[in-house]
Formats: structure tokens, sequence, C-alpha cells
């Protein structure tokens, strides 16, 4: 028989104002299961915690409900205080009378025989309750970081840095990402490669951090503190542990006339290559598609001349396993490919501003290389179709953001600012250049960053001009780029030598087959889905699963390092416990009576519940049932109301618990 | 229960813990009044609220009953009230075919600042509903028997 | 002599009666192709003619699908018993088949064999029962299989035969059915002529044979392959009588009720344990076979079958008393 | 066709394609046609096909006793396959060990049963053996009057419609022929049996019966593929049609979505859209 115990609470005169205590004490006590009901001024004081303790004791109270204020109050509090009582702090409940009942309702009578009514439900419920235990998981104190760049090597820095063990997977040969390539970065204009190239170091030096390049996500098994990722090395023809970086090998090699994939195209590189000078690991892969090798079956000049006798054309794809308690994804972003038909089919655009035909209509990515130092024209500004250097240079904004016939509604946040850093620094570069930027708003919000566009407008003297280019056409070697100038509001054609497009930002390529493989959710333009977005920004939905940088949505190198380093605490949080404790109001299956529809398979929003098999001792198939991965659920209860037999339940708010709720209601 | 000026409407509302119970939580806070017969059943989210406790709350007497949760994608558990949704939007043309009085059937969003709402949504439902008049229908449907 | 009951007095007798605050029950159209046992507000609705049998069964008069044993409520630490009223209204079958109103013997050995139920009891005491012997069969009819016929007068206060297509003969058998007709009846010489019953369709020494030795036999499964364990059998047969009794209420009280219940349901049997007795559809159907012709007949000395067909008739898959023992007791 | 539907599964038998063949055969004791389970080739001359063949065979395939009975052929009409797609949709059978014989049908009943009125499958599909040819083929799909009934109805007035669901659930039973008939109520403990908590009253009341009623519609929201089995089986003349109907309407109009009909679309319940529409919700 159950022994309930009702502690109603005066809040004060909070509650005691408009709700009689002592009558409603008297009229509960009556209730069946309640032991014992009183009222006291405040619940929450150290007094009241210590009556509700007493009473516990002394009464062999079986449950407690508390009448006091809203549980997302002091729910914590009286289940803490029962806990020290030697209850089950999952035995105890409140009504929420203060509220819901003192606070809006004035007159006396009713706000009392609702708060009455308030507690009755209480009681019904906790009469219903089970005690629960926190569900504790192992924890496999490793992460995997995928993605190399800005946002990965920070997060897998800074994880590492806590002492925990890290898998960096990178899919290029080197770690880097789209910041290696950059020139100078807003809003300081310090060098990219000088503030990035050292942590790349730091991560191939770190001892805590296992380097796979050249390597992709093959599978991911597991959930939340054990996780297993099986990841495809690809096969780089050169073994790292025997090269030694040399470059006696891509010095060498005769096959000259491969694109740069690092210079987006603007120059060219080896078969056997590293990307970039700076890459880490220092070591390079052969392009079978170049090599003359694979091609024609003859050369072999690299093989020759490397004295460590690194190269293995037989090299083979090769397939390992990591053992990860955490997974953070950062695999970035890539360009709108402008002009083309992409990848969801609906979005095609811009061909009408020549890309593509005309060598000198580049993009963003392009131009960054054109004024790098270490880029194809070693930091001159040269046009790619003659090398002169362009005296006229038109940028446009929001090729592709902002843009739904174009299948793109988002902005991509960056544009803004990095297009006012290329006209400062093509300025800083060609003196006697003038630079002409077409835009739709300006996009400025950050620390320095509105003063960085002043900069350049009133410095460095770029012409802004409010309206967009409707077509840009090509006469004796100069770009006639015709737009409007909405604040003149007149047509506005401009001779232009070079045109640099900022593209919008997508999410990498592929990234949707990925966060399949991890079950995480992502929007209709392929971004991944953060669990919330203000208070759980790194999370997502699969536990144990984090996000950072430009995969979560368009964001600048300073937001992406941020999002790296909270992705790092939170990883590192989990981390400092060798178990993860869950709370324990979660969904639970009977498996005897689930008839394995997995109607709730479909509906968690976890991926918490799976097709599991009861097989007998001999190992042959019982039956089939759905099962609550105690791991993962998060218990919102969404399987419960899809389930027609009601097989799956939700400890804590049990099908028993809300009808006796509601039947105390008659 | 005659006179229909003293008419309370019993109410019971399913609500989310996340947004609508926080929406409530805060017309306390802010003192809002409103009528004293609606019932505060919380969940621990719309997704979890099945069309069976509506059939309950009517069984046990309640003139009206409200459903209600986050705002689409402010869910807690971020989907769980779409799910929602997209049973009430099954639910309800069955309702219709065996007409269960949906005007006494009430689904709203109200988030954890929605206090205001909260306290309006409530207050236009007891004048619904005292308008109504007492579910009879369903009450004559509850106490139906075989005679004696 | 006989007393005749004419086509143009029925409609303002059973007003009358309903007048006199009494219950009357009998055939009523309810749609096209439906005829059932209901209670009637008017005499209109009464449908004598145009049908072999209803679907259902007068057995709801005396034992309803669902019946309040007593509430209870809990009063602090105390439970507060409410005994339930027995009913009181007197009440009339009219228009019963003889396959109906000879159900109501075999019943009442069933509710006061050990205790006496005083629910039923005081129902069967109130309840007069005026069958209409019957003008029709069809092929799920078998009465003359278990001793039965088209004019038995089994658990009748009066019998009425048709004379033509308006009048009808009345036998009064009980002191029941003689006050039921006082002065509703004119004397005549129209006699009314019971039909012959559908030709017998099993043999049931050859049943008792059978069952005596049949118990494994595959034949239960074989025959129950198609049976799709409801109950709409039972629940319209006139003498299945299982019931369940349950509570109904919330936390403060609620009531005993007593519901029917069927043995064809997998869950009738079904432990809290899990395991399950009759865990195929092979035996439940075997168990209500043995339960009308084995078992009962021991116990109560005749069978609990009349014949009716209604399970037959009402089986989704077509099956029933008569195409099973058609199968396992085939007439030579 | 009768003919060939024999040759067919004696073939299948025979051979060994199959140990049981689930399809219609003439009752020994009336004029019905009921289902029958032909286990020998010999006997398969006990199938018959005509226009009383109502029963949807579907259900059997979940029943343990005839599971027993071994690998499986099904005889079924064009509406009855459809409740094998949204079965193995919702993992209650294996497609692969199954063979399905698609009758070609043109209607049953005399006269036609309601569905067959609006019928746009006359031809099962996705049969791995199909009987002979419908007279009527498969008209295009559109809704016209596939819910003509329910849209009549609703034309009522509320009071009627209340007046006419009281009348009719009032004599409801609770035989649970409606469930047992219906292959996609396989639960293995229905929820009106479970007894914590009492969701729906189990007694025959018009409060229980109304719960139950509204429980077992919806349970089959999305779902339902409107063979009408419940409302045939009913002994108490209840149209469930209407119900069920009132379901399909509200899925196809919201959803385009039938359930049975499309292998590749995905069911609607414990789905959602982030545009589903809520004009209802405040």
């Amino acid at each position: 028989m159950a022994r309930i115990g009702v502690f109603i609470c005066w809040c004060g005169e909070n509650i005691a104002r408009n709700v009689d205590v002592e009558q409603a004490a008297a009229e509960v006590a009556d209730l069946p299961g309640v032991a014992c009901a009183l009222a006291y001024k405040y619940m929450c004081s150290d007094p009241g915690q210590s009556l509700m303790r007493r009473k516990i004791a002394e009464e062999r109270l079986t449950g407690v409900v508390v009448a006091s204020c809203s549980p997302h109050m002091h729910l914590r509090t009286f289940r803490k205080a029962a806990a020290m009582a030697g209850l089950n702090p999952y035995l105890v409940e409140m009504a929420n009378i203060r509220e819901h009942c003192s606070w809006v309702h004035h007159d006396r009578s009713q706000a009392t025989r609702k708060a009455v009514e308030l507690i009755r439900m209480s009681v019904a419920k906790v009469r219903n309750n089970h005690a629960l235990q926190p569900i504790a998981i192992p924890v496999t104190r490793r992460a995997l970081v995928i993605g190399g760049g800005v946002a990965g090597i920070q997060a897998a820095l800074d994880i590492a840095d806590a002492g925990y063990q890290v898998a960096l997977v990178e899919r290029e040969p080197s770690i880097g990402g789209k910041m290696a390539g950059l020139s100078e970065t807003f809003p300081t204009l310090d060098c990219s490669q000088c503030i990035l190239t050292p942590r790349m170091v730091d991560v191939g030096q770190h001892p805590n951090i296992t380097l796979h390049t050249y390597s992709e996500i093959e599978a991911v098994e597991g959930y939340v503190g054990n996780f297993k990722a099986t990841i495809r090395k690809k096969a780089r023809y050169v073994d790292v542990a025997k090269c030694t970086g040399c470059g006696q090998c891509w010095n060498s090699c005769p096959s000259k006339k491969t694109p740069s994939a690092f210079d987006y195209n603007m120059g060219n590189r080896t078969a056997i290559y590293v990307p970039f000078p700076q890459a880490v690991p220092a070591r390079p892969v052969i392009d079978r598609n170049a090599c003359l090798h694979f091609l024609k079956g003859k050369c072999g000049l690299c093989a020759k001349k490397c004295q460590a006798g690194a190269i293995r054309f037989d090299d083979q794809d090769q397939l390992v396993t990591e053992e990860v308690g955490a997974i953070v994804v950062a695999t970035g972003f890539q360009l709108y490919s402008i002009g083309k038909e992409q990848t969801n089919g609906h979005t095609i655009g811009y061909g009408e501003y020549g890309y593509g035909q005309s060598p000198d209509v580049i993009d963003s990515l392009q131009f960054e290389r054109l004024v790098s130092a270490s880029g194809p024209t070693n930091g001159e500004i040269r046009r790619p179709s003659d090398g002169k250097v362009p005296k006229t240079v038109v940028f446009i904004s929001c090729v592709g953001s902002r843009d739904n016939a174009k299948g793109i509604s988002y902005c991509s946040k960056i544009c803004c600012m990095y297009t006012a850093k290329h006209t400062m620094l093509y300025k800083h570069k060609v003196h006697d250049g003038q630079a002409h930027v077409f835009y739709m708003d300006i996009r400025a919000g950050g620390k320095n960053y509105d003063e960085f566009v002043r900069r350049a407008i009133e410095q460095d003297g770029a012409q802004y001009h409010r309206g967009r280019v409707s077509k840009i056409t090509q006469e004796n070697g100069h770009l006639i780029v015709r737009g409007v100038d909405t604040l003149a509001g007149e047509p506005l054609t401009i001779e232009a030598d070079l045109v640099v497009l900022a593209a919008a930002m997508r999410p990498a390529d592929h990234v949707e087959e990925l966060a399949q493989k991890l079950n995480v959710g992502y929007d209709e333009n392929g971004f991944l889905s953060e669990s919330h977005p203000k208070l759980r920004p790194v999370e997502t939905n699969a536990a144990g699963v984090f996000v950072c940088g430009a995969c979560q949505g368009p964001k600048d190198i300073p937001e992406s390092v941020a999002q790296a380093s909270a992705v790092a605490g939170k990883v590192a949080i989990m981390f400092s416990r060798e178990e993860l404790s869950r709370e324990p109001e979660i969904a639970k299956v009977n498996e005897t009576n689930c008839a394995a529809c997995f109607a709730c398979v479909r509906a968690c929003p976890y991926n918490a519940i799976e097709r599991a098999e009861i097989r007998d001792r001999k190992g042959n198939l019982v039956k089939r049932t759905a099962r609550v991965n105690q791991g993962l659920c998060m218990g919102c209860g969404t399987c419960v109301a899809v389930c027609p037999s009601k097989s799956i339940d939700l400890d804590g708010f049990s099908e028993q618990q809300i009808y006796a709720m509601v039947e105390s209601l008659e | 229960m005659s006179d229909s000026n003293d008419f309370q409407p019993k109410i019971i509302a399913y609500v989310c813990n996340w947004c609508t119970y926080l929406g409530a939580d805060l017309a306390g806070t802010n003192r809002l009044e409103y009528p004293a017969s609606v019932r505060i059943v919380r969940l621990p989210c719309t997704g979890r609220i099945d069309f069976n406790l509506i059939v309950k709350a009517f069984e046990t007497g309640a003139d009206a009953v409200l459903v209600s949760g986050c705002h689409p994608g402010d869910c807690h558990y971020t989907a769980g009230n779409y799910h929602a949704r997209r049973r009430w939007m099954l639910f309800r043309p069955l309702l219709e075919a065996l007409e269960i009085d949906t005007r006494r059937i009430h689904f709203s969003w109200i988030s954890a600042a929605e206090g205001k709402k909260w306290q309006q949504v409530i207050t236009e439902i007891a004048d619904k509903t005292r308008e109504l008049g007492p579910y009879s229908d369903y009450r004559e449907i509850c106490q139906a028997e075989s005679e004696k | 002599m006989s007393e005749l009951l004419s086509g143009t007095a029925i409609r303002p007798w059973i007003e009358r009666l309903l007048a006199d605050g009494k219950r009357v029950a009998g055939p009523q159209r309810v749609h096209e192709d439906l005829v059932q046992y209901a209670w009637l507000t008017s005499a209109d609705q009464l449908a004598l003619d145009g049908f072999v049998r209803p679907s259902n069964s007068i057995k709801e008069v005396v034992f309803p699908r669902h019946e309040q044993l007593y509430g209870y409520q809990f009063k602090g630490k105390r439970i507060e018993l409410l005994p339930a009223e027995l009913p009181t209204k007197e009440q009339i079958v009219i228009g019963a088949r003889p396959c109906d109103a000879a159900a109501l013997p075999a019943l009442d050995g069933v509710f006061n064999w050990d205790t006496q139920d005083e629910f039923y009891n005081r129902r069967r005491e109130l309840t007069t029962v005026v069958t209409l012997a019957c003008g029709a069969y069809d092929a799920h009819c078998f009465c003359t299989s278990v001793g039965l016929g088209p004019g038995d007068v089994r658990g009748s206060d009066a019998l009425l035969i048709a004379v033509d297509d308006e009048n009808y003969e009345v036998r009064c058998l009980t002191d029941k059915g003689r006050r039921l007709f006082a002065g509703v009846t004119t004397e005549s010489s129209a006699v009314g002529r019971v039909m012959e019953g559908p030709p017998v369709q099993f043999d049931l020494d050859k049943l008792g044979a059978f069952l005596a030795g049949g118990y494994d036999n595959p034949a239960w499964q074989a025959a129950a392959m198609r049976c799709l364990g409801c109950a709409a059998c039972a629940y319209t047969c006139p003498t299945c009588h299982c019931f369940d009794i349950v509570d109904e209420g919330g936390p403060s009280g609620g009531t005993r009720v007593r519901n029917w219940d069927a043995c064809q349901f997998s869950m009738f049997t079904a432990h809290a344990s899990g395991h399950n007795p009759r865990g195929n559809q092979g035996q439940r159907q075997r168990q209500r076979i043995y339960h009308k012709f084995q078992i009962y007949p021991e116990k109560f000395g005749a069978l609990l079958c009349t014949g009716c067909g209604n399970c037959t008739r009402n089986c989704p898959a077509g099956l029933g008393v008569l195409p099973i023992l058609k199968t396992i007791a085939p007439t030579p | 066709m009768q003919e060939e539907l024999r040759q067919t599964c004696r073939r299948l038998l025979t051979d060994g394609t199959v140990q049981v063949v689930i399809g219609y055969g003439q009752a020994a004791a009336d004029d019905r046609v009921v289902p029958v389970f032909i286990t020998r080739p010999e006997d398969a001359d006990q199938l018959v096909w005509n226009d009383r063949c109502f029963a949807n065979l579907a259900k059997y395939l979940l029943r343990k006793e005839v599971a027993a009975l071994g690998r499986a052929a099904i005889c079924v009409k064009g509406c009855d396959q459809r409740a094998l797609l949204v079965l193995e949709q919702e993992s209650q059978i294996d497609r692969s060990q199954l063979t399905v014989i698609g009758l070609a049908c043109d209607g049953v009943g005399e006269p036609r049963q309601a569905k067959c009125q609006s019928c746009d499958v006359h031809t099962p599909r996705q049969a791995d053996i199909t009987v002979g040819q419908a007279s009527a083929g498969n008209p295009p799909a559109t809704a016209d009057g596939r819910y003509a009934e329910i849209e009549a109805f609703l034309k009522k007035t509320p009071a009627e419609r209340m007046a006419y669901w009281k009348a009719e659930l009032s004599r409801c039973v609770k035989c649970y022929a409606c469930r047992q008939v219906c292959p996609m109520c396989y639960c293995r403990q229905c929820i009106v049996d479970k007894n914590r908590p009492v969701v729906i009253s189990t007694s025959a009341t018009l409060k229980g019966n109304f719960a139950w009623q509204i429980t077992r519609a919806f349970h089959l929201a999305g779902r339902c593929v409107g063979c009408d089995e419940c409302t045939r089986a009913c002994p108490a003349g209840i149209d469930l049609r209407l119900l069920n109907l009132s379901l399909a309407k509200a899925a196809e109009e919201n959803f385009s979505f039938r359930a049975g009909m499309d292998p590749a679309a995905d069911p609607i319940i414990g789905a959602y859209s982030q545009q589903d529409h809520e004009e209802f919700i405040r």
C-alpha cells in the first residue's frame, strides 16, 4: 500500500494568500494512499527540506508530493532532499500551485479547489511512479574529428590538449582545409598561412593525435560513448612511414600538367605531389589519373629517385577502425558552382556571368590564390587570360546567396567581408587599379567588421554600387559588366579586366551521406542540424556527435574556431568521467508484447530505437522487437504515441501515470 | 449547472514540459489571471500526447481539451511537435465523421515566452466553451448504460 | 377451439404494454438486410416476418452484455461498497424464435448451479417470452439436429403460430403467458400449423463417440484453421454465457462490472505468466464444441446448443457449430 | 479462370514452391465461400473463384496456425494486395518468402460491395502470378467518388450525425470481429485488452464503444487499405467503412497518400513534414 507524504508550501504569502493551504492539507489527507499531509511556510528552505526528510523516515513514505512552485524551479531540489533521506528521487512529484494557481487565480475558494485537484493529480501520479536509477554508459575516451580544416584542427588540438586521444580524418592529402589556401584574413589582414600552418604542425606532432589524411569515413556503428568508425585510407602509393618528404620525387616527375585543385585550377602540379609546400603531413601522393606509370606502364622515375624506397605502386586502399566515444563533424564548405547545374537539381544559375567561359571571370577562392604569396602568380595579381595586371576589377557579391530563384535563400555571411578585403588587397598591390563592388546589402556585423568595410571604401577607394549585375560580355579583351546602381537609379556599365564572383557557401560534397551514416539531421541546403540553435548549438540529435565550422552553416574563421573550441569543451566534459550518467526517464519496450511494426523506429527523433531480435539458446529466432538504446533516448515519448498497443512506454510519464492523473479529475 | 452564467467549463490541457508549461509558468510569474477551471497535465512533449488522452479527457467529464506545445522548429526534442501536428491533421477528420465536437478540442503553440498568449488562449477557450455549454453529448455517451 | 391474436390487435397491445412502463423487446429491422432483437420504443418497430431469424439472440434480455455488480468508493482509508440496484421493470419478448427461447432453461442451470445469480434470476423472473413458431429456415439452421424444431416450446411462456398472413394462434404455456394474453386474444376455430424443420444434419451419437475419444484429433485444428478468433459466434449465440469481471473507475472509486467474454479470444485463457493453456485456435474451437456437447450436457443433462445457426451466420469466415459437426459427425 | 487458378496452385504445390495455398473454397454446409488452406496438390480442385470471394485472406498470413503450415502462396484481389504491401512495409511479412497469386476481379457481392464501386485495382499489383483478366481494367486513379459516402454523410447536420453514431454504436457488442478480420490489426496485445491503465473501457457501453471505434479507426490512419472486411464482419451491421473513409480521405487530401498503393511512398504516421499545414492550430 502506498504511503504518500504531501507537503504543501505556503511560499510565504505567495501561495497562502490565495490558497487556503491548511484546508487543502486537510482535504488531501484523506486521499487514498496519502499517509500524511501538512503545510509549511517555505518547503524549499532548509527547515522545510529537513521536515520532508524527517517525515520520509518517520512515516516510512513510499512517495512524496510537494505542492509548491513549478517543477522547473524546485523538482531537482526536492528530489535531492528525498534521496538524502533514502527515498528514490524519482518517487517525488510536484504540484504547481503557485505559478499555475495562486498567482493566477485570485478567487480564494476557486484557487483552493484547484490546488486540491492539482495535488490530487500529483498523488495519483506518484502512486504509479517507480524507483529509477540513473543510466550509466561506459565511455571510450577518444574522439574522432572528421575534417581537417581550421575547425577540425582547433577541435582536435583542444581535445588533445585536454589529455584525450583524437583521431583526425581528412579526405585531402593534407590537413589545412580552405583556410590554407587563403591569402590574408579579415578584419586584421593577417596572413592566413602564417596563423594556420603552425597549428597544422602542432596537429602533426601532437602525441595525442592520430592523423588519417587522404581518408574518408566508410561506416559508423554504435552510439554515444561507444562508436566504432571504419575509415578508408585511400591508396597514396607512397609509404608515409618511409618517406622523408625530401621532394626528389615531385621535383623529378615528368607529368606536370595536372590542374592543381589546391589552386582551384589556376596553376598546375605534378602527378606525384604535395598539395602545397606546408602540407601536413609533408608526404606526397600519386595521382593515378596523371601518373605515367599507371597510364602507360612506364616511367617510375620517382621510385628511382626515392632513396627511402617509399614509392609503392602496389598500394591499396586500407580500412582501419577507430573506437571512439565522441565524433566531431567539421567537414566545412564548398562554393556554389556558378553557371552549372547544382547537385540538388533545381539550383542553377548565373551562366550570364560567363564563369567558365571567360578565364577572367573567377570566383572568390580563385582570387585568394591569385593574391596569395604562395599562389600560382606568387602573389602578383595577373589575370588568368593573358597575365596582364588588371586595372579595373569588378567584384560581385551574393552570387547564389539570397536568391530563392537560384535555389539558395540564405545569406552566406562571409562574402561582404572578404569582398571588402579583396578590394583592399587588390589596391595594396595594384596602386593605380580601381575596384568596383556590386552588392545587395553590406552585412558587416562583428568586432571591427564595419570599420573594415569603411576602410576599404574610404581609404582604399573601392567603389560600391548597390545593385545587381545582369550580364557580363567579352569585348576586345575587356569584360563589359552591365548592371544597375539602384541608389543612383541608373544603369551602370563597367569595362573590367577581371571579375570576381563572391559565390555562395554550400556544405561540402557528400556531407549528406556522412550525415546519414552518423544519424545526424541536415536542412534542405545540406547544412547539418544542431540540436538546439541556442542552447545546444554544437550538439546534434545524435548523442555524442558534435558539429563545428561551416558544415553547420556559413561562418567565418573566428566563429568556426570558437565553435570548435566549444565542441572540444563539450567533448572534454563528456570524457571527464568514465561513465555517462543519463536521466532514466526514458522509453522502454515491452519486448514480449511488441508486434515489431517499428513505427517507433520511424518516429524517434534520435534514432534511439533499433530493430532487435530475440533468440533462444540455440539461436533460433523467437521474435523480433523494437529496443530502446538507453544511450540515445532523450525521453520525448513520441514513440509511445505512435505505438498502437502501447508496448513502449515512458518512465516518469508512463501511460499508467498519465491516465491516473486524468482519471483523478473525475 | 442549469444557470449558464455559473457554468465553469472543465478544461484539460495537455502541455509539453519545455514550452507551454513554461509559458504557463510565465503567466504565473507575471500574475496574468485566467479562469481557474483549467487543469494542466504536464508531458515531456506534444509528441507524447496520444489521441486516447483526448478521448479520456472527455470521458472524465471535460468540456474542452487543449493540446499545446512548442512552436514548429522550437521543439525541445526537435520534431515531437511535428509528429503531433501530423496526427492531429488526421485525427480531426475522424472526429468530424463521428461528430465529436471539434469546437471543444484546441491546439496551440505557446512558447515559454508567451505567458500572455497562454492567458489569452485559456480565457478564449473558457469563454467559447461557456458559450457551447457543458459537453452533454459526450456525457450522455458516457452515461448510457443498458437500462435496468 | 383456439386463442387468436389478430394482426390488427398486435400493435395496440404492444403500445399498451409500453405505456404501462413495461420493456418490450422483439425483432426489429435495423437495416435493409439486418434484423436484430432490440428494445422497442414503438410498436411499429416490431418485425415478425420476412426473415429467417434475428442475427442476435434474446439472451441479452436476461444476461446483458454489460452489467454493474456494485460500486466502490475510497473514503479516506476505508472502501465503501455501493450495491447496484436490481432491475424492477417487467419485460416481454415478443417474436422470439424457439431456438432462442430454448436457450433460457439452459442458462437457468448455469446461473444457479452454485451461487444463485441475483441479477440473472431477477431479470428472468421479470421476463415473459412470447415465441413465434418459425415460418422459414435457411442453410444455417439445424434445430432438428439437436432435438428441437420450429414449434418447440422450451423456455416459452406462450407460443404464436401464424394462421395466415395476419393472424396468430396463441398457445399460452405458463401463468406468465396466460396473464400476458388475458383479454388480448379472441376465441377462434382457426389453428396454426407448425412447419417441418430442416433435415437433420449431423449425428449426435456419432458426435458423442467422437468427443469421447477425439480430444487430440487433428480435425480440430484443421476445422479451426479459418477461425479468426473473434466473438461474433459467442456473442450472437443464445446459450454462450461466459463473462469477465472488471473494475472500471479512477483513483477515487469506480464500479465492478461484468461484461460478456468469449472462449475464442486468445486472451480468454491467457495467464499472467504468459502461458496460455489454449494456445491455438484449434484448442479454442474444440473447447466451444466440447462445452456445448459434452461438458454442459454431463453437468446439466441437456445440450448447450439450440441449433439456431447464428454462429455460422455471423462468422466472417463461415465457421460455426454446424460446419464443424458436419465434418466430424456426418449423418449417414 | 477458376481452372487456371487450380492448375497454378496444383503446380506450386507439386513442384514444392509452396507448402500451402491460402485461397477460397466452397463451404460444405451452405452457399458461402470460405477461406481454405490447400496443402496437397490433389486438393487444388477445392479452390474456387467467384464474386462471393469476400474475405481478405492477408490476415491469415499473420496467424500462427497458418504460418505453421509452411511456405505459403496466397490468393488476393486487388484490394487485398494493398494490405500485403502495408504488412511488408511494417515488417510483418517477408514478401520474398511469399508467393502472391493475384486474382483479377470485377468486384464481389451482388449487388457489388461499396468498395467495388470506386475500385481502381481490379488487377492486383505486384503479384507473382496473375490469374485472369479483369473486364474493367484498372481505371486511372482519381479520387472522384472514392469518398462519396463520407462526403454525403458529412453533409448531414451535426445532430443527425451524433444520433446516427449513437444508434449504430449502441449495437456494438465488442465481439472484435472488426479487429480480428483486419489485416492491419496484428498487435500481440490489443490496447483494449490492456488493463494497466484501462485506456479504453472493455464494456460494450456507448462510452466503451465510442472509445473503441475511435481507437480502432485511428490506429488504421494511413494504414487502412479499404478492404472493408471490418464492415462485412460486423454482426451488428455497423458501417465502419465510414470511419475508415474519413481517414483515408484525410490522408489523400493532405499527403496524396493511399495506403498500400505505392511501395516507394513512406508511411505517413511516424513521419512528418515541416510543411504540414496547421491552420487549426493557434
